[in-house]
């Protein structure tokens, strides 16, 4: 992929997990590639446990991949912290932590302009105001503490505080999860305007289809820690190509699919050929004993044995 | 529509009268031994300056001790040194626990496992037993007593604000400060001590209760403060030998300490309200 | 292997471990410090007896192999002689344990049987204004008046008007139950009220938590009446922070002995440490911290497989 | 069939240190046996505090002002001790967001289903109980600790345990929102199903409105403590009257086409201190006119259904 701001390249990672008398290794993330282009938003999307929180703290530089690398705007990734500064931003998912709490509004949005040490302290303020007009906040709110805000306002200004600085990369890791469905709306709007604005690249995680769809360009899809489909964000107003994202539309869209009822099993992660095999409604034996590949289909890239369902196994 | 009352008055503990009577009597007992000097008390190391073991009288309003030295004016002179005493040495405890706790919840695993680790070790000391090994070693004295209290203290501190620390750092603005490129200096002193200034402060409440506590118990055992100085423990000890005889010796002291801990136990609980608010729920 | 097992296993190890650091922790305080055994036993002493005294006690070794060989003794049961009285340490202690241990184990009954109820209690009718106040109140006071106050004011009343209790004489349980229990009492009752305040407290807070749960939301909303839902979700539910601050306490208790003991002439293991460290008499300080501070290790190890039984999310996998 | 649930003109207020803020400011619902309804509010919108009336289960701050509910034919608002547990027990059951949280972590959950079934129920019975919402390894859920399910099995053991009783009404508080999204279909169906099973009625609240056009014969919309629009799924969400019902059906996303625009509502939802004395939604409705801030709409019927706005009458559906 060339031109991608962000690119992961066959990244895993490892971790132990548990109390020392039931340590475990969890593989967090497994061969995962994917890149992000100037001006596009890639979605990613997944239940909890599916890899993709950790995936976009690898993006961020968070989290360093047991293997694979990171490359970001041509560069392997520089771990010091300031040859970033002012690069990357992030938008994460809890509305009452989003800002530190002790600190008015005007001093969150304004800290990563100081940290890059870009401009004066009168500029530092114009720039706020400036953000936080165009994030559709009135600029009196910068005398404000976190608390005297809704929560949809404190995404609002979550979002002028990652976009203060012009950064190449943004990542929204379930930013409009916690919020109601009108405000909900805004925010999505916001976010699809600013970037049409500002032309970053943008990494959009959210465990909800539908609004992932509506915000990225590409989609991908992720299942106990591995990409299982990657397609346009046509395809997905589509049908999809892999049973577990069939699953999902199913749930967001609650159509009726024979090959989309995903079971709720209780071991739910296979250790041995699909990671879905216990769910899925249409595993073969193929499945229990080979770990299916991503491999393109049109435009697609799917990791399963039996892309086109039921129909298409015979 | 109608609006909420305004209130135009805050007093600090908003409604809850038995913290803001606990504060006011704190902070009475404390100016008492401050002002002691000036108050025509008389002065607290006059040997025979009235009748031995006199019973409280107009004169000696708490009576005299066996050396005939005013005992309002001992008191007061021993609420202050058991007060300082405990103050000083919790708060080296608390700046010292602060910074480790911090340091190891935001660090390195293989630091914050040694801390903890030696924590731990120092927790599995009784407290009173603690006081005893360090006075053993130490020789009696303030400094001694000073030194098992830091020690007593210090433990809980590290595992309070470690685990307030821990929970910090997971959060949101925490991450994205450091996805901005935050020095580590920056999000220790901007975002983590900030936010986890109010543990700290009701631990520290907490901790010089029990401050107070120690200094008196080791003064008691005749190991902390040594004469001619006086705080509440040794006063009781004194007090204690004249039981039979003169037993207001030992409930002036006995009863100014309690009321002294007890202020302070509420003064925190007080502050806990404020920092971890905890709602009630009953069962219907 | 089972996680259970694996549980038991971790936790015994780190046990060993911290009682492994303890030992190091005395043992280089009192050695590496001024005041050595020397200056205890021969003040004046001109230097060749103190070579002397130093080669009888192995002095003059490294300090590791100094702390090697007292630990092999330790582990077998010698603790060494008492540099005052020259008597093993380990007879003494073992003659004054049972004192103790009573004393010790009716404060924690007392407080267990008097703060449980109480604090559970105060807890489940939280909602009405005076009784948290009040039960602030007497679990404050409970917590802040030290024991030798408490003590004082019980020696001063009781051996002014007996009332059936006994001051000053201890009678061995083995030699008359009743006899004993008139002496020992009053000591427990002065070391007890700390207990009842933190048991009062804990109990209180924990129940009140506990209330504010989604599961007694759903039992109540299920038609439980409310003392079924007390029995059978909130009791056992409170229980855990109470063992927690139970294991505190007798720590605590271990050094709370020492001045009731004193207070009230118990011949118990806290009236000979104390000896000990006036008289700096440093083998007897040694075995004594260690025991206790074994005692303390062992209680809290008891404590956390309590908390494992009632608790299964602990020993299990930590939760999803 | 008869009227299981009648609620005219409720009002709840709660009091906060800020003063009241009402949460149910007149809302009005019926729902007949064995029927299936939706409520769909954002958060704020009084649906929780209108469910949670239905149990008289409203926390302690809570305070009833005029109106009426009715379950069953009984007023739950007089309610008192054995009445109002019958109705907790035999009349609802309750269904809640988090199913781990709602399970007692220190229960095996064979247990906890035992407590709710009737006396003399043994490990059969739980058996056929786990099997009947889906459970097939019943044997090993039984035996297991809350903690140890995952989401969606814990939340069919809460489901088993609110039908155990065999009630006339379920109460569903968003039952899926804390689960993984590719279950929450299976959930919602299971739920349908066994109510249509043991004709029992079902009032669902969610803020997911494909979720309640899925299950629902008829969705209430709830919007500033009122039922602003109450009629049969399909015609409302096809052909909604009210202008909230018709915004909101535009703000969620997944119904839009690719490369649209979804339109979200200006503006936050309102807090309420008192009785609103003109329409909640003016402030943010696109339709508004110089009445809706002055008078206070209320209740019509147009079109087979129940809306509260001014303009109600000319945003009649054109008839099918």
């Amino acid at each position: 992929m060339t031109g991608s701001v962000v690119e992961l390249r066959s990244v895993d990672v490892h971790f132990a997990s548990g109390p020392l008398w039931a340590r475990r290794r969890v593989h967090a993330a497994r061969e995962v590639s994917l890149g992000v282009a100037a001006g596009e938003t890639l979605g990613l999307v997944g239940e909890s446990g599916s890899g993709k929180t950790t995936t976009g703290k690898v993006c961020l530089g968070l989290i360093r991949p047991t293997t694979g690398d990171v490359v970001f705007d041509g560069h392997p990734f520089d771990y010091r912290r300031r040859a970033r500064r002012g690069a990357l931003a992030a938008v994460l998912q809890h509305p009452q932590w989003s800002l530190n709490p002790r600190l008015h509004v005007g001093t969150s949005v304004a800290e990563p302009l100081v940290i890059a040490g870009i401009g004066g302290r009168e500029e530092t303020r114009r720039q706020t105001g400036e953000m936080l007009e165009r994030v559709g906040l009135q600029p009196v709110l910068a005398k404000r503490y976190p608390h005297e805000l809704s929560g949809g306002q404190r995404q609002r200004v979550a979002i002028a505080r990652a976009l203060i600085t012009h950064p190449k990369f943004v990542v929204f890791d379930e930013a409009v999860s916690a919020l109601d469905v009108s405000v909900q709306a805004q925010i999505l709007n916001l976010i699809r305007e600013l970037q049409a604005e500002a032309g970053f690249a943008a990494l959009f995680i959210s465990h909800d289809l539908a609004a992932v769809r509506y915000v990225a360009d590409r989609i991908v899809v992720m299942y106990a820690g591995e990409v299982v489909e990657s397609a346009t964000a046509e395809t997905l107003y589509g049908r999809g190509r892999h049973p577990y994202t069939r699953g999902l539309q199913a749930a967001s869209d609650l159509i009726e699919d024979e090959d989309a009822r995903l079971a709720d099993a209780s071991e739910e992660i296979a250790s041995e050929g699909c990671p879905l095999t216990p769910r899925c409604p249409i595993a073969t034996d193929l499945c229990r004993t080979t770990h299916p590949a991503l491999r393109p289909l049109g435009d697609t890239l799917v990791a399963c044995h039996h892309p086109e369902g039921r129909a298409g196994q015979s | 529509m109608t609006q909420p009352p305004r209130r135009y008055l805050r007093l600090p503990f908003g409604n809850d009268r038995l913290s803001l009577v606990a504060t006011i009597v704190l902070v009475l007992l404390v100016l008492a031994g401050l002002l002691a000097p000036l108050l025509p008390i008389g002065d607290p190391e006059a040997i025979g300056a009235g009748p031995r073991l006199s019973p409280p009288t107009g004169d000696f309003p708490l009576g005299t001790d066996n050396l005939g030295r005013p005992m309002l004016a001992r008191i007061f002179e021993g609420i202050l040194l058991t007060f300082v005493v405990s103050t000083i040495a919790v708060l080296i405890a608390s700046v010292v626990g602060a910074i480790l706790g911090m340091i190891a919840a935001y660090t390195h695993r293989a630091l914050d496992e040694t801390v903890s680790r030696i924590a731990d070790m120092l927790f599995s000391f009784p407290p009173v037993l603690l006081g005893l090994l360090v006075t053993a070693i130490l020789s009696p004295g303030i400094h001694s007593a000073v030194a098992a209290i830091v020690l007593i203290t210090l433990p809980a501190m590290v595992r309070v604000v470690r685990a307030a620390t821990l929970d910090i750092a997971r959060r949101d603005f925490v991450i994205v400060a450091e996805v901005a490129g935050a020095s580590f200096g920056r999000r220790l002193f901007l975002h983590l001590l900030p936010n986890t200034a109010g543990v700290v402060a009701v631990q520290t409440a907490y901790s010089i209760s029990l401050g107070m506590l120690i200094e008196s118990a080791l003064s008691f055992l005749g190991l902390g403060v040594q004469p001619p100085s006086a705080s509440l423990g040794s006063l009781l000890r004194e007090g204690a030998l004249y039981l039979d005889i003169a037993p207001w010796l030992a409930f002036g002291p006995g009863a100014l300490l309690a009321a002294a801990i007890l202020s302070v136990n509420l003064f925190g609980d007080g502050l806990r309200a404020i920092v971890d608010p905890l709602e009630a729920r009953p069962l219907r | 292997m089972s996680t259970v097992a694996r549980y038991a296993l971790v936790r015994i190890a780190s046990a060993c471990l911290t009682l492994f650091g303890v030992a190091v922790l005395i043992f280089g305080a009192i050695h590496a410090l001024p005041g050595s055994f020397e200056d205890v036993l021969v003040p004046q002493a001109p230097q060749e007896l103190r070579d002397q005294i130093a080669a009888r006690y192995g002095l003059d070794r490294p300090l590791v192999e100094q702390f090697g060989m007292w630990l092999g003794r330790a582990i077998q049961g010698d603790l060494g002689v008492s540099l005052i009285t020259q008597q093993p340490v380990a007879a003494e202690f073992a003659r004054r344990l049972p004192v103790t241990v009573e004393i010790a184990g009716l404060a924690t009954a007392i407080a267990l049987l008097v703060g449980v109820p109480l604090g559970v209690l105060s807890g489940l009718t939280g909602h009405r204004r005076l009784v948290p106040a009040t039960s602030r109140l007497v679990g404050g006071f409970a917590m802040s008046v030290p024991d030798f106050v408490v003590g004082a004011v019980l020696l001063y009343v009781f051996s002014r008007y007996s009332l059936w209790f006994t001051i000053g004489e201890w009678t061995p349980l083995a030699d008359d139950p009743i006899a004993n229990l008139r002496g020992a009492l009053l000591p427990a009752f002065a070391l007890s009220l700390l207990g009842i305040g933190l048991v009062l407290a804990t109990a209180r807070h924990a129940t009140i938590s506990v209330l504010g749960q989604d599961f007694i939301m759903a039992a109540v909303a299920r038609g439980k009446r409310p003392g079924t839902v007390v029995r059978q979700h909130v009791l056992r539910n409170a229980g855990i922070p109470v063992i927690t601050i139970v294991a505190i306490y007798s720590g605590y208790l271990l050094g709370g002995t020492i001045i009731v003991e004193m207070l009230f002439s118990v011949p118990g293991i806290g009236r000979y440490l104390i000896f000990g460290v006036l008289n700096r008499d440093y083998t007897v300080v040694q075995a004594g911290v260690m025991l206790a501070a074994t005692f303390f290790i062992l209680l809290n190890t008891l404590a956390d497989a309590l908390y494992a039984a009632l608790d299964p999310r602990l020993a299990g996998s930590q939760g999803r | 069939m008869n009227a299981l649930v009648a609620i005219s003109d409720l009002v709840v207020d709660f009091r906060t240190r800020q003063g009241p803020v009402r949460a149910l400011d007149g809302a009005s619902l019926a729902v007949r046996e064995g029927e299936k309804v939706g409520l769909v509010g954002e958060s704020g919108s009084g649906k929780s505090t209108l469910a949670m009336a239905l149990g008289r289960l409203l926390p302690p701050n809570a305070e009833w002002g005029s109106g009426e509910l009715m379950v069953a034919g009984v007023s739950v608002r007089d309610l008192e001790g054995a009445a109002l547990r019958r109705l907790r027990s035999h009349t609802l059951g309750y269904v809640f967001q988090d199913p781990i949280g709602t399970l007692d972590p220190t229960m095996r959950v064979a247990r906890q289903l035992a407590a709710v079934m009737e006396a003399g129920a043994g490990a059969a019975d739980v058996s056929s109980l786990l099997a009947d919402v889906g459970l097939q390894d019943h044997h090993r859920i039984a035996r297991s600790y809350p903690h140890e399910l995952s989401g969606g099995m814990a939340q069919r053991v809460s489901i088993a345990m609110a039908l155990a009783a065999n009630p006339k009404l379920i109460v569903a508080d968003e039952p899926t929102a804390s689960l993984d999204a590719s279950i929450r279909g299976q959930i919602l169906d299971l739920l349908v199903s066994l109510c249509a099973a043991h004709g029992t009625a079902l009032v669902l609240l969610s803020h997911d409105l494909r979720a309640i056009a899925h299950c629902c014969d008829r969705v209430a919309v709830m919007y500033g403590g009122r039922t602003v629009e109450v009629g049969a799924t399909a015609e409302v969400f096809a052909e909604p009257v009210h202008p909230y019902t018709e915004a909101l059906l535009r703000a969620a996303p997944g119904q839009e086409r690719l490369g649209g625009r979804i339109e979200p509502i200006p503006g936050l939802p309102p807090i309420l201190t008192g009785r609103a004395e003109g329409c909640a939604f003016e402030p943010r409705c696109r339709h508004r006119i110089d009445a809706c801030a002055l008078a206070r709409p209320e209740s019509s019927e147009i079109a087979a259904r129940q809306v509260i706005c001014h303009r109600a009458e000319e945003r009649r559906p054109a008839a099918p």
